[in-house]
């Protein structure tokens, strides 16, 4: 008998694979992002399935949010109008990409199927996961916590001095 | 309680990124306030001052009389990390050197920007041979490889550049996909991201992990690959090189590389250092895994090298082939040289690479007009128009054929005797006729140089890059004479129970 | 005898040295003082030398052997940079700095007009120091190393006149196909790293291991392959078949490099290098062997080649080859006694072949021509260099007393005792090697004048070293005589008896004088008018008036088959040994293209060239496991 | 029945696939870009899995703090990478991947 759990588990994989499918398989390119920010939706899911709540809520907020919307934006800035859809215009290439992208799946799945991990599911719901992973990020994983806000401080340099428009 | 868990002890041991990233911030703020239309030589001096600091730093931390590791080893202080930081660092301060003279010819409009942002890029690499944990390691390298793409892409009047920065990020972005699910594995075998603990528990249960160990490996080693540019995964390199300004070219070239290859190093020899048994080799076939890697980048680094025109792309490719190089002592069974093979020959790399350079950016531009020509014939009588120059770029092109008596013959021959003495007679093979090939488009350089001379146009002419060109040629001749220079500093320092495995 | 002065032997390369970077630092702005300076510095290495050379004179005096430059320590592997001084490299200083000094001298001349003088000099004075490190290299890495510098000195050289094409392509040739038997040579050094019991790689060491019971922890076929890819080194750099093809070309280079280089010092390096490791080729007799047979057939094959080439140089480069083939199949005899004859023809070859060339350059200098076809009667207008040149041609062919002849004689009487058919070849090769010198002399200096320049001496700065090497020719070969074999006993360290041979000495001279009588029969008759002949002298108006018929049975039986021959061979050379090296050339370009196709601009495809990689490479790995 | 970790190991694999796929065929460099960050996403997956179903008996979070870095370099990866397509936009007017190709052997 299937669990609750494992139908949710069930459910939310389905949509995620669902999102990334349609992605591959969609014309419009505004629709791709949807459908991808349906996956990091269900992703979110799954994270709250697995105990992982505060990771959900972050999930939903970078990727659903703020991922999905500057992609619309980098869209909206580098759209002409008629270049909607989308033709494989190199049919042998994507034919190739397919056999080789299920080889390197197949390693995986090999890999993975053949692995013995004897594995205790722990359980999460005795502590407050936010501030133990407060906690840790700021005793034991304060340096790259510190070396993410330089990376970030970058990002906005770089992404500022690259995009910004040059006057002649 | 110790809320932080980081003492101001700890940040005395972390004085040397603590250093530069102090530059960097004041760096920022005199840029702000700087007048728009100022020369930012003032930026990159005081950026060669912070790198001076931190060297100093460094060289500080020498020696320690017990490894110094932080944080549950997310910083380690050992001589093998100060050995990479101060190959990093010094790069740095020359790919900065040689910014100064030539910024204005390479049309990058902010100048200031790209002075400070060599600075996180060094500190990224630093903490990629600094840490023993998984997310710092992977932090570092993003940060490292990040700062990276925007600065190859700051040639703003340039559209290859913006291409190249494009082409970077989105391959490195995949690479470093590839590189963190490989991570993800270990981490799961172990249940911790540090490196000892992961070693510990999959040399525990290797026959039964052995599937999943492999695949993290190989994801690992391909991703890494990537980073080092060594093929199959170099295909970006030259697209890159030839797009980025010059200096960062070089960057890439030999700053990315070294701390790429250390991270590997780190990783090879930690933990998957013996795992397994009888019935997996897991270990050795690491070790094959890598030196097939070396092969195929040595011979098809310098087969392709031969094609090109365009110095850049012809650089790329000898860097594909020099990572195959810089791989052997990585594969290497025996521990007594692998590390100075690599350390020396990754010194002899900086110098060379720095240098040849230097010497592009001499003959590729020029002092009237704003015309940029890096294909070979930029170097064309080159003896008779600057012969100064002329015989500098030879001692660095006699280097990077591996011709004596220069680094570069020295370390290759260095690294050949290794392997002969670990029986790897193949590999030694492939290096010698790789390094055969390699003589025909060096000396491609060396022919438009002094057997050519249709143009008379003068060089371009800059202290701070005749600095670095001579800088890096006479250290080049003098460590082929004398290698124990470095050696004799390595061997003082490294040990390898304590810097090479966490014992 | 006290050594005072072997200790400072490190000196006699380093001046050629501070002459480069004296000519490299002040060359432009002060021609005269670089110059001036690199001749000084020239002539005290060779001061030197002498000195060294005659403290090697006293009795006893044992080998120097300093190696305290630590330079690279691999495992337990100690390599020093140092120096060895023994009879063996005593002998070679001295013959590299006379040459050299002489070369020097002479190119005063002979590049006066050219405005790049001062980096000719600075290229010759950096060879200097290139060969003479290797000369006194204490091991075989170091030796390795100022082989490869040697290589690299030469590629300058040749290409120095870069704006000739065809002066490109020799360099290139030059430096890649020697690279082959480099490489050879390198492998052999690292079969020495693996196999040695003991971690030096030092002359001392590899002949003490060579020679004493040591040597049976090395595995035989391993001891053949080492003395093997040694011996292919010197097959390269000595311009052996088949790895000759590169000398006729470097003779685009100027040709006092010629002489200095390709004559008299760095193609002799190769003969060097194997009597340097003699002890390693005296335990491989299946390697001597080669080196006898290849050496023979290189001196044979090249001589037959050099009697139809039309190139001054190219004949004496043609020349060249033959005799260094000499060399090594002396070297190939496998006795103490041949090594030394191998190194005595060594040091009269040097100076009657170096002799020669400068001669050569002379008459190049003079004419602004190297095609004999076109030259003639310069007989009569340089007199300084007919006289000289028909010295060296007379040594060279190995007239008696000339130092030739005792050279060869040497090898000769060695070659019959090991086996006739060297003898046989030696001797055939001695007489076309008469031939194609009398060829050349007749063409060049007998006859009419065809040239639009009138012929002139040539200043004092280049006649002189041609003096000086004529009397060198004329009596070097007196210190090896059958009577008084001097240098063989100081060389070998062993008493030599008495190796008189009248058979060798008859047969050599008989095929000298029958090859000189033959080509003057050819190109020098034609000279003669037959009339002015036949009414002076009675019994040469018989052989006057004979002329076509023996021309004619001389054309049918001898001329033409051997200009078929020679045909076949110099397409052999250009078919088959070029043609090898182009098809590796060639498929690695091919290889290139294919990998370049893939380098398309496209980053997809990039990526999934990577992820194909990744597969591939998992695939192979893993599923070697499986198999 | 329950969720086991090797479903979602397989279910990282198989987005990590199909992200993959999709940055090696889509034509649109967004697209692409946005594919990267799905493959991040699988990785992100696995790590969180892993902390659930531990091997260490611990209760520590060290897998989703890893996810939480990695969640954060992808937003500035994204963002740098977005900049640097507006400026090549701005050059060639194009963001199409075929077209970015100038720079080739």
């Amino acid at each position: 008998m299937w669990s609750a759990g494992f139908i949710v588990f069930f459910v939310l994989s389905l949509l995620t694979i669902a999102g990334a499918l349609f992605m591959i398989s969609l014309n419009r390119v505004v629709h791709m992002v949807l459908a991808l920010s349906l996956s990091f939706i269900s992703i979110a899911g799954l994270y709250i399935l697995l105990d992982a709540e505060f990771l959900a809520f972050v999930q939903v907020l970078i990727y659903a949010g703020a991922i999905s919307i500057l992609m619309i934006f980098g869209i909206m800035m580098t759209k002409h109008s008629e270049e909607e859809t989308e033709e494989p215009k190199k049919p042998w290439q994507n034919v190739l990409t397919a056999v080789g992208v299920i080889g390197f799946f197949g390693i995986i799945m090999y890999a993975i199927q053949s692995t013995t991990i004897v594995t205790e599911k722990k359980d999460f719901t005795q502590i407050d996961t936010v501030k133990e992973i407060g906690m840790a990020i700021f005793q034991k994983h304060v340096i790259p916590f510190e070396l993410i806000s330089l990376l970030l401080t970058v990002a906005l340099i770089g992404a500022i001095i690259l995009a910004k428009r040059e006057e002649e | 309680m110790n809320q932080l868990g980081l003492t101001v002890a700890d940040l005395a041991t972390l004085a040397p990124e603590l250093t530069l990233l102090i530059t960097a911030i004041v760096l920022t703020l005199i840029d702000l306030f700087l007048p728009e239309n100022a020369k930012r030589h003032s930026i990159a001096f005081l950026a060669l001052l912070g790198i001076a600091t931190s060297i100093f730093f460094v060289s500080q931390a020498f020696g320690p009389e017990q490894v110094i590791s932080i944080l549950s080893t997310s910083y380690r202080v050992d001589d093998f990390a100060n050995l990479m930081k101060l190959i990093i660092l010094g790069g740095t301060a020359l790919i900065i050197l040689m910014s100064v003279g030539s910024l204005d010819k390479q049309q990058v409009v902010h100048k200031g920007e790209y002075y400070y942002l060599l600075l996180p890029a060094a500190i990224g690499a630093m903490i990629m041979v600094s840490s023993a944990d998984l997310i710092t390691l992977f932090v570092g390298l993003e940060l490292l490889s990040i700062t990276s793409y925007i600065m190859v892409g700051m040639n703003k009047k340039n559209a290859r550049s913006a291409e190249a920065a494009f082409k970077y990020i989105v391959q490195g972005g995949i690479a470093s996909a590839i590189i963190l699910y490989g991570m993800t594995f270990l981490y799961g075998l172990s249940g911790s991201t540090n490196l000892a603990v992961i070693r510990d528990a999959i040399s525990q249960n290797a026959d039964a992990f052995g599937p999943m160990i492999y695949l993290s490996l190989f994801l690992m080693l391909a991703g890494l690959g990537f980073k080092i540019a060594a093929a199959p995964f170099h295909a970006w390199a030259p697209d890159v090189y030839q797009g980025s300004p010059s200096p960062i070219a070089a960057f890439l070239a030999v700053v990315s590389k070294a701390a790429a290859i250390a991270l590997l190093f780190r990783i090879m020899l930690n933990v998957f250092f013996y795992v397994g048994s009888d019935t997996t080799f897991i270990y050795f076939d690491a070790m094959l895994a890598i030196q097939v890697l070396a092969a195929a980048a040595i011979i098809i680094g310098n087969v392709l090298a031969l094609r090109q025109t365009n110095v850049k792309r012809l650089l790329a490719y000898s860097g594909v082939a020099n990572a195959g190089y810089l791989l052997i002592p990585i594969s290497a069974n025996g521990f007594f040289n692998n590390f100075s093979e690599l350390f020396f020959y990754l010194v002899a790399y900086l110098l060379m690479n720095i240098g040849i350079f230097a010497a592009l950016m001499i003959v590729s531009q020029n002092n009237e007009d704003d015309e940029v020509n890096e294909e070979l014939s930029a170097f064309s009588g080159l003896y008779y128009r600057s012969p100064w120059s002329a015989v500098a770029t030879v001692l660095l092109v006699i280097s990077l054929a591996g011709i004596p008596i220069s680094a570069g013959f020295t370390g290759k021959m260095y690294i050949l005797f290794g392997s002969i003495r670990e029986q790897d007679y193949w590999l030694a093979a492939v290096m010698i006729a790789g390094s055969i090939i390699s003589f025909f488009y060096y000396f491609g350089i060396i022919r438009q140089m002094f057997m050519r001379s249709n143009e008379q146009k003068a060089v371009f002419r800059s202290v701070p890059l005749q600095v670095v060109l001579w800088f890096c040629a006479i250290l080049t001749l003098a460590l082929g004479l004398y290698p124990n220079l470095v050696l004799e500093f390595v061997s003082s320092l490294f040990s390898v129970p304590e810097d090479l495995f966490f014992l | 005898m006290e050594s005072m002065f072997t200790p400072y032997a490190w000196l006699i390369p380093i001046l050629p040295l501070l002459a480069f970077v004296v000519l490299l630092v002040l060359g432009k702005t002060n021609k005269t003082f670089g110059i001036s300076f690199s001749i000084a510095a020239i002539f005290a290495s060779f001061v030197l030398s002498l000195l060294i050379f005659w403290e090697r004179l006293a009795d006893n005096a044992s080998n120097y052997v300093w190696d305290g430059w630590n330079w690279l320590e691999i495992g337990s592997f100690q390599i020093s940079l140092g120096f060895e001084i023994n009879n063996l490299n005593a002998m070679m200083l001295v013959i590299v700095t006379v040459v050299s000094l002489l070369v020097h001298i002479y190119s005063v001349g002979y590049m006066h007009d050219d405005e790049r003088k001062t980096t000719f000099f600075s290229y010759i004075a950096l060879f200097t120091f290139s060969m003479l490190g290797l000369v006194i290299a204490e091991n075989i890495v170091q030796l390795f190393i100022f082989w490869e510098l040697v290589g690299v000195c030469s590629f300058l050289l040749v290409g120095f006149w870069y704006f000739k094409p065809e002066a490109k392509a020799a360099a290139k040739k030059a430096f890649i196909v020697t690279r082959v038997g480099d490489l050879g040579f390198f492998i052999a050094i690292l079969l020495l790293f693996t196999y040695l019991p003991e971690p030096s790689l030092s002359f001392t060491y590899i002949s003490q291991v060579f020679t004493t019971d040591l040597v049976n922890q090395i595995p035989d076929h391993i001891q053949f392959w080492i003395a093997l890819l040694i011996f292919v080194g010197a097959i390269g750099k000595s311009g052996q078949f088949p790895l000759h093809t590169w000398l006729p070309d470097a003779m685009e280079g100027p040709t006092p490099i010629s002489a200095l280089i390709h004559a008299a010092t760095m193609v002799a390096a190769g003969v060097y290098l194997v009597a340097r490791t003699y002890d390693v080729f005296l335990a491989a007799p299946g390697a001597l062997e080669a080196v006898a047979i290849i050496g023979a057939f290189t001196a044979i094959f090249a001589a037959i080649i050099g009697v139809t080439q039309n190139d001054i140089k190219r004949v004496l480069a043609y020349s060249t080859v033959s005799q260094l083939g000499y060399m090594m199949m002396a070297l190939g005899f496998g006795t103490k006694l041949a090594l030394a004859a191998a190194m005595f023809h060594l040091l009269t070859h040097a100076f009657f072949k170096a002799l020669l060339f400068l001669g050569a350059g002379s008459v190049i200098h003079s004419l602004h021509e190297q095609d004999i076809q076109k030259m003639g009667g310069a007989g009569r207008y340089m007199k300084v260099t007919t006289i000289t040149f028909a010295i060296g041609a007379l040594a060279l062919s190995g007239i008696f007393p000339l130092s030739g002849f005792w050279s060869k004689d040497a090898i000769l009487v060695e070659a019959l005792h090991y086996q006739v058919i060297f003898f046989l070849v030696g001797s055939l090769a001695a007489l076309f090697t008469a031939f194609y010198m009398t060829r050349l002399f007749c063409l060049v200096f007998l006859g009419e004048h065809k040239g639009k320049h009138k012929p002139h001496e040539s200043p004092i700065s280049m006649t002189l070293p041609l003096v000086v090497l004529a009397v060198l020719a004329v009596v070097a070969g007196f210190v090896y005589t059958p009577f008084i074999p001097w240098l063989a006993t100081w060389l070998t360290g062993e008493e030599v008896g008495d190796h008189l041979s009248w058979t060798v000495i008859f047969v050599s001279s008989g095929a000298a004088l029958a090859g000189i009588i033959l080509g003057w029969l050819f190109y020098g008759k034609k000279a003669i008018s037959a009339d002015k002949v036949a009414a002076s002298i009675p019994w040469l108006y018989k052989l006057s008036f004979n002329k076509f018929y023996i021309d004619e049975l001389y054309q049918v039986a001898v001329v033409k088959p051997l200009k078929v021959v020679s045909y076949l061979l110099d397409r052999f050379d250009e078919y088959v040994v070029d043609g090898a090296v182009r098809l590796t050339a060639g498929a690695t370009v091919w290889l290139g293209g294919v990998a370049s196709r893939l380098q398309n601009g496209q980053i997809q495809l990039y990526v999934l060239v990577t992820i194909f990689g990744f597969i591939i490479f998992v695939l192979a790995l893993i599923g070697r496991r499986f198999w | 029945m329950e969720a086991s970790l090797t479903s979602y190991l397989a279910l990282g694999a198989f987005l990590f696939c199909i992200g993959l796929y999709g940055a090696l065929t889509k034509k649109n460099a967004v697209i692409v870009l946005l594919c990267i960050e799905l493959m991040l996403n699988a990785a992100n997956i696995n790590l969180v899995a892993f902390n659930k179903f531990s091997v260490s008996v611990t209760q520590d979070l060290t897998g989703q703090i890893f996810s939480l870095f990695n969640i954060a370099i992808a937003a500035a990866e994204a963002a740098v990478a977005v900049a640097i397509l507006i400026a090549l936009y701005r050059a060639r007017a194009t963001s199409n991947m075929y077209e970015i190709n100038e720079l080739k052997d």
